[in-house]
């Protein structure tokens, strides 16, 4: 099954929506106002009744994936299931439908939920205040580095880089270059945790932070993190926690009693607020005290009972976005917080790690794991073992694909060659664990036997594998003046 | 514990298969002196009792009914057909993730593709990006583009922009140097000049002569533009804007005290490369299907990592997804008109405002789409009065702006029907 | 794709949900009941987690083919577009949240919303009054039937006989039986209209009602239906119409002016109310002026703007279900019928019409199309021409399933050989009826060249052709106690 | 015209396509005399006014919350898991049809598969149907199933039916010629003894007893049955009841009005082949994949026409599949632990209750589950009393039963906390 583009299915005259007349005396626009400001052509949208409209994206959801059908283990992006219940809080009216400029007397429910949320994060991760605004993870990076920034700044301290790990998601890397700061790799020992050595070689005056996941992205802890904590302060630099990997330890230990002053959560992982196909998320950063004063404004704070937004805020790095966060996907963090409860929270992290543990292990023996030891809440396999067969982990995840699996993460983190990067989550049952090792099995097997077969897969998708390089290319000659197809839209025939 | 799915059997199990005695075995590497006794939360309730303690948090708010909503100031009440809903609580929209495997995510790169898309037609510029988090975002990140482009480090930020955008722009201007000012003479050292259109009073600005005056500076225009608005007034490719960014919120969503809404970026070719976020392109499998693909990973973090255009990774597709449903249900004829019911029913009540005694028109030379800034005599009494009469309205801006002291805003659209205006009016009269 | 059944995957101890604790000192039910009272062996549920609950109901809904993905031309069924505001409107809390037994005055709306559907229906087609409680059409019809059972015994008249079309749908004559009627068949003339002759023939004082659905079943619209009244009039019979190919002249004319004295409705065909697999649908019944005091109780009365519930009826035929019908299924409705107004819905009815006779003048050459002259809102054709390939109309419906199409209505109506009986409905558009036109093109095509390969269709479904005369057969064993196996039921292996 | 689809010139070439001019050559067939200038409604409205139309007498409704329901009378607030509403909104299942075609309806037929095994594991009963419309007629089919086995003409029904209940099934009786007489003494005449477990007041009745002495006069015994009683209560199948029949409304459907809920039934074996309305069972492909399809048709009208079983065509199957969320989503633990919290509620408010002023159980010999009758002074003081505050509750029982002047029923559910009983009582004792 494919679908048309809208576009393609639009026609001249077919019957749009009904819509309400203005019923008011007064001038129409083209009356009132300047030609030069005025619309010459319409834009040319597609013109599409509602049943089509209905149809068309109905089909077009059909063709995903999804956690609501696929177990889709794809590693550092926790793909646990998104409670149906969230979303029934999230459409409240009595949220859905607040004005971000009503007076804060007419939306004490909100404030109150957002600041109760601050508090369980608070007590997740350890930190002293936590601000909701960041729009998802990377945005939250950002924002801590700003505020860690405006700490050094406020004592004078300017402070020009910041160490990242070679094992780090991209987005560190592209956050710390985004607030102005010099990043320096330090390197992964043989073990996949960072080298003491480099970072010791790396840290000096310059060093504004150093930004570390943990469990890092191999899903190893970093056993030696009270040691780097203590390295890094004793620099003068701060330490930042990229939360993507919380779900490994809630209940279990605490980012800031390992020594971290600023911590993005990923609600959208952790929390699970669905992921949209790409967002909307939230990033929510907690700091230690010492940042406090740096947190973006407004914030929300509670006097006996009562709530309000706090704009005065003289050190703040000011706003990170408009308005107060993501609100409706907070609604659906606290949600689960809610019900989870700090037992519930507790066992979802257990039985995280123990279902990548057992997955792993089922797995063994099938794809090279490179690391040893237990991993936490997911663990990164590699098929390096199928190269003599001409296979490669895209093999391996097409294949996964086929059998009705979404695909794990694969070629990251960059360190592990032919990297396969598998987050089972606690949601998932040990049935769809042992189903997904059968696939694995089966998969590897054909790779040995029939390793061409394998490489054309998938089959029963509704497209096989696409050609992404043949897509650069023409957006290249496209981007150059050579080709008329902008390949990044769709252009009518012709 | 409401969602996990293990049973202690199967726990004992998995560990057995593993070959430990315990979680503690699969803990090891977490030294000791960090293990906490237990998280100091509540411990979990049924849903049952979850939801009853959510809705009442949700009833501790005033929902101002849509049509009594006169408030604007970046966030609108509009008609949203019920298909938006319909859509985007498809879960196998909502819960998949960025399309990284295509060929089992062609719904949600297709519904990209497509916004992409209607956004570029709108804006009558060549390439728009797959979303941005929200409008003040999509300002910051157009002024880096213009930076990264022309390499100089001051942006001018020209009349009435939002002033929570003008605030994310510093923001991210602090970081990486680049200056924010207000003025709309460029100079040899200005990257961009920005504008809003209409501004965040609602009047409209003279987007032609603004961008004109960047060009002519070697500055980039960047036009942050109402995407409703686009139905009636002339696009910013027409008039020389080399990025457009706006706010999508109108396009289907729900105020929702602020988000989730979605920013759009559209720019010219020669830009692309710099666009931040992802990008949706069309391609093909062996068979000669169609279909499509991220594209010109290049520019992105995971692939350039401290060298990418920005940090965005996970964007707002679910909301650009709303965004995309909204437009393709109303079609160009359906904006063009919900854009002039507002249009009317803004300068009638205009009309009637101006005529109260004390109140007038606080820019009575400039024109404007559906909303106005408006001199009353007592600003925070007039917010007080329509409250009590269930009546959400008059932004008091002097809030941001030292000069409009007394200036309040008003917004109309087609959700505020004619009584709906009487009633505003008429308690404002009394 | 497959499926699990839920009880295949329940696994003891799974995680349930929590639910609320009585907190109050009250006695356990064991303590206070009879032992014999109480159930010893619970009832085998399935037990699963709530995330394997959703993946479970989110995997089987995608093994279904339905409007909102496929054009689903079922002839006699309207599957035209359900509007999504119509569920928008259903599931306002102030109509769910309604208990049937709440005083009147704290429910007008929901009376009032009834009472104007009533005023709508008799508008459209043409009654005095209508009663809303009916499930579905056949409890419609049912109540139809008794209420002119009921007008002809309190004139002493103990009428035994109801007359049927030998086209009619199956419900009528079931509806007959079930109000204690005989059957008499009347059949149908040569140009596929009823044979006024046997209608002649078959009528006389024994008759209470002739049963007809105009257009009848073959999608033709009953020419002489003023004569026909006439004659079932002439011997004190009453006319009954059956309502669900209504969507073929809304706005065009009106049964009750035909002369149909009662008149079903089906909701969840004209009216948009969703089909939802089977059901629930309503089946409001209007009634002329002489029938009206047969009405079921209660009726709802509106008097200066305050609506009650009338009981009062004592010539009422007494009540057909509990409460007062089928309530989220006429909010669907009256919400489509006000989006609609009078304008639409006679286009709607246009539209229809056009589609039908479009869509058979395009597969005209490749079916078999016994009727001449125009079709109303659907057409029967015939797979006959294709026997000579031992092609059935079951081969052409499979195949249409393995091209994407639900299948049309197949060996219905009886007077047809391999009747193909097509709705397209007025909500699909031209470039869909094109598509399936050239579905069927292509498949009788290949009933010529390849007849065998079209037999074993479908192959891309989630099962292939499934053998329903083995399962009948097994059954008939199990209900004769040769086999354990119930085949009706799951049961745990062994 | 919201709905529509064809264009103007789509019209015009499929009209030429067809070989005609307008319309008019289509419906040729239609008498001149039967043409009516037009359909006598106002016309058509948006989406936006429409839903204002629709919202505004939703809310001319008093919404009981669901905590201050002490109202049953065969319909119950419970607390209904989001994930039932999540299911059942999928237009995958909403939006299809009966399953004929079972490749393409697989979802639809498993549902219903599973629906079946459900029911019967719940009844203790062989075989259980697809659904039928309501409570109400399903008793009515189960005693025409009684009817035609035993060929007798004659239904008693025994204590305290569902009033409803009993007029429907006279309603259906009064067609076919089939008497409903009151009382438990079942004749040679007695096609079957029907009773209620809980009865409508709530009461446990002695079903053992009925079902025996029903056997001995060679009739059916027919129970209609709570289903989540079931969780606690002996099952019909156990207690020797040839069918079981009952409302699945309290299985995670809400109130609406009264409908549309959802009637079950099942049967011993020997009767499967009496059994109204649709049967899934399952099936194998040529490959052997095991799929699900509609069976034993030859009982249906659509096979059978004037002597099938019934004529039920189109079911409740949307209701039937929350009804499966439900059980499938509580399991048996589930349901027994929110059928003993509401049996606990119950009788702590009967406890409380009965020690007011003048109140007293109506019946206080009997056994109850959450429901229960008393006597009270003014019953419709009562009501009034309770409604000033909010509390929906109290059924006043007299309107059917001539008896039971001043009986009231209320019941407890899991919805009813504590402290909303509370507040009950001391709305009574004020
Ligand atoms: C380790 C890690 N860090 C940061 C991020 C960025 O988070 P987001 O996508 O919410 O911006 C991700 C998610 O993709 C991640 O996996
Ligand atoms: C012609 C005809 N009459 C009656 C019915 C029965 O309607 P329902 O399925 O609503 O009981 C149908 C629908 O199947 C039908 O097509």
């Amino acid at each position: 099954m494919t679908e048309l583009l809208s576009f393609e299915k639009s026609r001249p005259g077919a019957h749009g929506p009904r819509l309400p007349d203005a019923d008011v005396a007064a001038p129409e626009p083209d009356e009132l106002l300047p030609r030069a400001q005025l619309r010459k052509v319409p834009p040319a949208l597609p013109r599409l009744s509602e049943p089509e409209v209905m149809r068309h994206y109905s089909r077009l959801a059909s063709l995903n994936y999804s956690i609501s059908e696929q177990f889709y283990p794809l590693g550092s992006c926790t793909m646990k299931y998104n409670p149906v219940a969230n979303e029934a809080a999230a459409t409240l009216p009595g949220f859905t439908g607040l004005h971000p400029y009503q007076d804060e007397d007419t939306v004490q429910g909100a404030l109150e939920l957002m600041w109760r949320l601050e508090q369980a994060l608070c007590a997740v991760v350890g930190v002293d205040r936590v601000t909701l605004q960041p729009a998802a993870g990377a945005h939250g990076e950002w924002t801590a580095l700003r505020m860690i920034q405006a700490f050094h700044r406020s004592r004078g301290d300017m402070r020009t880089e910041v160490l990242v790990p070679d094992s780090a998601h991209g987005t560190n890397p592209a956050s710390a270059a985004l607030s102005g700061f010099q990043v320096v790799e330090v390197a992964s020992a043989p073990d996949g945790r960072i080298s003491i050595a480099d970072l010791e070689a790396k840290l000096s005056s310059r060093v504004a932070a150093l930004m570390l996941t943990n469990p890092n992205t191999l899903g190893l802890f970093e056993r030696d993190i009270l040691d780097i904590a203590e390295l890094v302060h004793n620099t003068g630099a701060k330490l930042y926690y990229d939360g993507a990997n919380l779900n490994a330890f809630m209940g279990v230990c605490r980012p800031g009693d390992m020594g971290f002053d600023a911590v993005h959560m990923n609600l959208h992982k952790t929390f699970t607020t669905p992921h949209g196909g790409g967002g909307p998320g939230a990033g929510p950063v907690g700091v230690k005290a010492e940042l406090v004063p740096f947190l973006p404004t407004p914030t929300v704070e509670r006097t006996n009972g009562h709530l309000e937004l706090d704009y005065k805020r003289p050190q703040s790095i000011g706003r990170v976005r408009s308005f107060y966060g993501n609100f409706g996907m907070l609604v659906r963090a606290y949600t689960y917080i809610v019900a989870m409860g700090g037992d519930g929270l507790t066992q979802a992290s257990m039985d995280a790690v123990l279902s990548a543990n057992y997955l792993s292990k089922r797995i063994e023996g099938f794809l090279d794991l490179p690391h040893d030891g237990p991993c936490m809440h997911e663990f990164v396999a590699s098929a390096r073992n199928l190269g003599t067969y001409g296979i490669k982990a895209l093999d391996v995840a097409k294949g996964l694909l086929e059998r009705d699996f979404y695909a794990p993460t694969i070629y990251f983190p960059l360190v592990v060659p032919e990297a396969i990067m598998v987050e089972p989550t606690e949601t998932e049952s040990k049935a769809t664990l042992d189903a997904f090792a059968e696939a694995v099995k089966e998969i590897v097997q054909q790779a040995k036997e029939e390793p061409e077969k394998l490489r054309h897969e998938p089959h029963s998708l509704p497209v096989g594998r696409l050609d992404e390089v043949a897509t650069a290319r023409q957006v290249n000659t496209y981007l150059q003046g050579v080709s008329q197809d902008p390949v990044l839209r769709w252009k009518p025939p012709g | 514990m409401a969602y996990l799915v293990h049973s202690p059997e199967e726990r004992a199990e998995m560990l057995g298969a593993i070959g430990v005695q315990s979680m503690d075995d699969l803990l090891v590497d977490i030294p000791r002196s960090l293990r906490i006794p237990r998280l100091e939360l509540p411990n979990g309730l049924s849903e049952f009792e979850t939801m009853a303690q959510i809705g009442a948090l949700a009833a501790r708010n005033r929902v101002f009914p849509d049509r009594l909503t006169f408030q604007g100031g970046g966030v609108y009440r509009r008609f949203i057909p019920a298909a938006v809903a319909a859509v985007t609580s498809k879960p196998e929209f909502y819960t998949a993730y960025t399309p990284y495997q295509p060929e089992a995510s062609q719904g949600t790169l297709q519904a990209i593709y497509e916004f992409q898309t209607l956004i570029a037609e709108l804006t009558a510029l060549d390439v728009a990006n797959a979303s941005l988090y929200d409008g003040a975002t999509a300002v910051a990140e157009a002024a880096m583009m213009a930076h990264v482009h022309t390499g100089r480090r001051e942006v001018l930020v020209a009349g009435y922009v939002h002033p929570e955008y003008v605030e994310v722009l510093r923001a991210f201007g602090d970081g990486r140097g680049i200056k924010v000012r207000k003025g709309s003479e460029p100079t040899s050292k200005t990257a961009a000049v920005i504008f809003q259109q209409p501004d965040f009073l609602g009047l409209l600005v003279d987007a032609q002569e603004l961008a004109s005056r960047a060009h002519e500076s070697g500055a980039l225009a960047i036009a942050c533009v109402d995407p409703i608005s686009l139905a009636l007034l002339a696009p910013p490719g027409e008039y020389g804007a080399d990025i457009a960014v706006g706010e999508g919120q109108q396009l289907g969503l729900h105020p929702n005290y602020g988000g989730p809404h979605v920013g759009y970026i559209a720019c010219r070719k020669e830009l692309v490369r710099r666009l931040p976020g992802r990008l949706v392109g069309s391609a093909h499998d062996a068979d000669g299907r169609r279909g499509f693909v991220l594209t010109l990973t290049a520019r992105e973090q995971h692939i350039r990592r401290e060298k990418a255009t920005s940090n965005i990774c996970t964007n707002h597709s679910l909301c650009a997804l709303a965004a995309s449903v909204y437009m393709t249900y109303m079609g160009a004829e359906g904006m063009r008109h919900v854009a002039s019911v507002s249009f009317k029913r803004a300068h009638s009540l205009a009309d009637r405002l101006a005529a109260l005694p004390g109140w007038e028109l606080a820019f009575p030379e400039r024109q404007f789409l559906n909303e106005f800034p408006i001199r009353v005599p007592k600003a925070a009494v007039v917010r007080r009065r329509l409250a009590r009469k269930g009546i959400l309205g008059g932004l008091d801006v002097h809030r941001w702006f030292r000069e409009l002291r007394g200036v309040l805003t008003f917004t109309c659209t087609e959700v505020n029907d004619p009584r709906a205006i009487d009633e505003l009016v008429e308690a404002l009269a009394a």
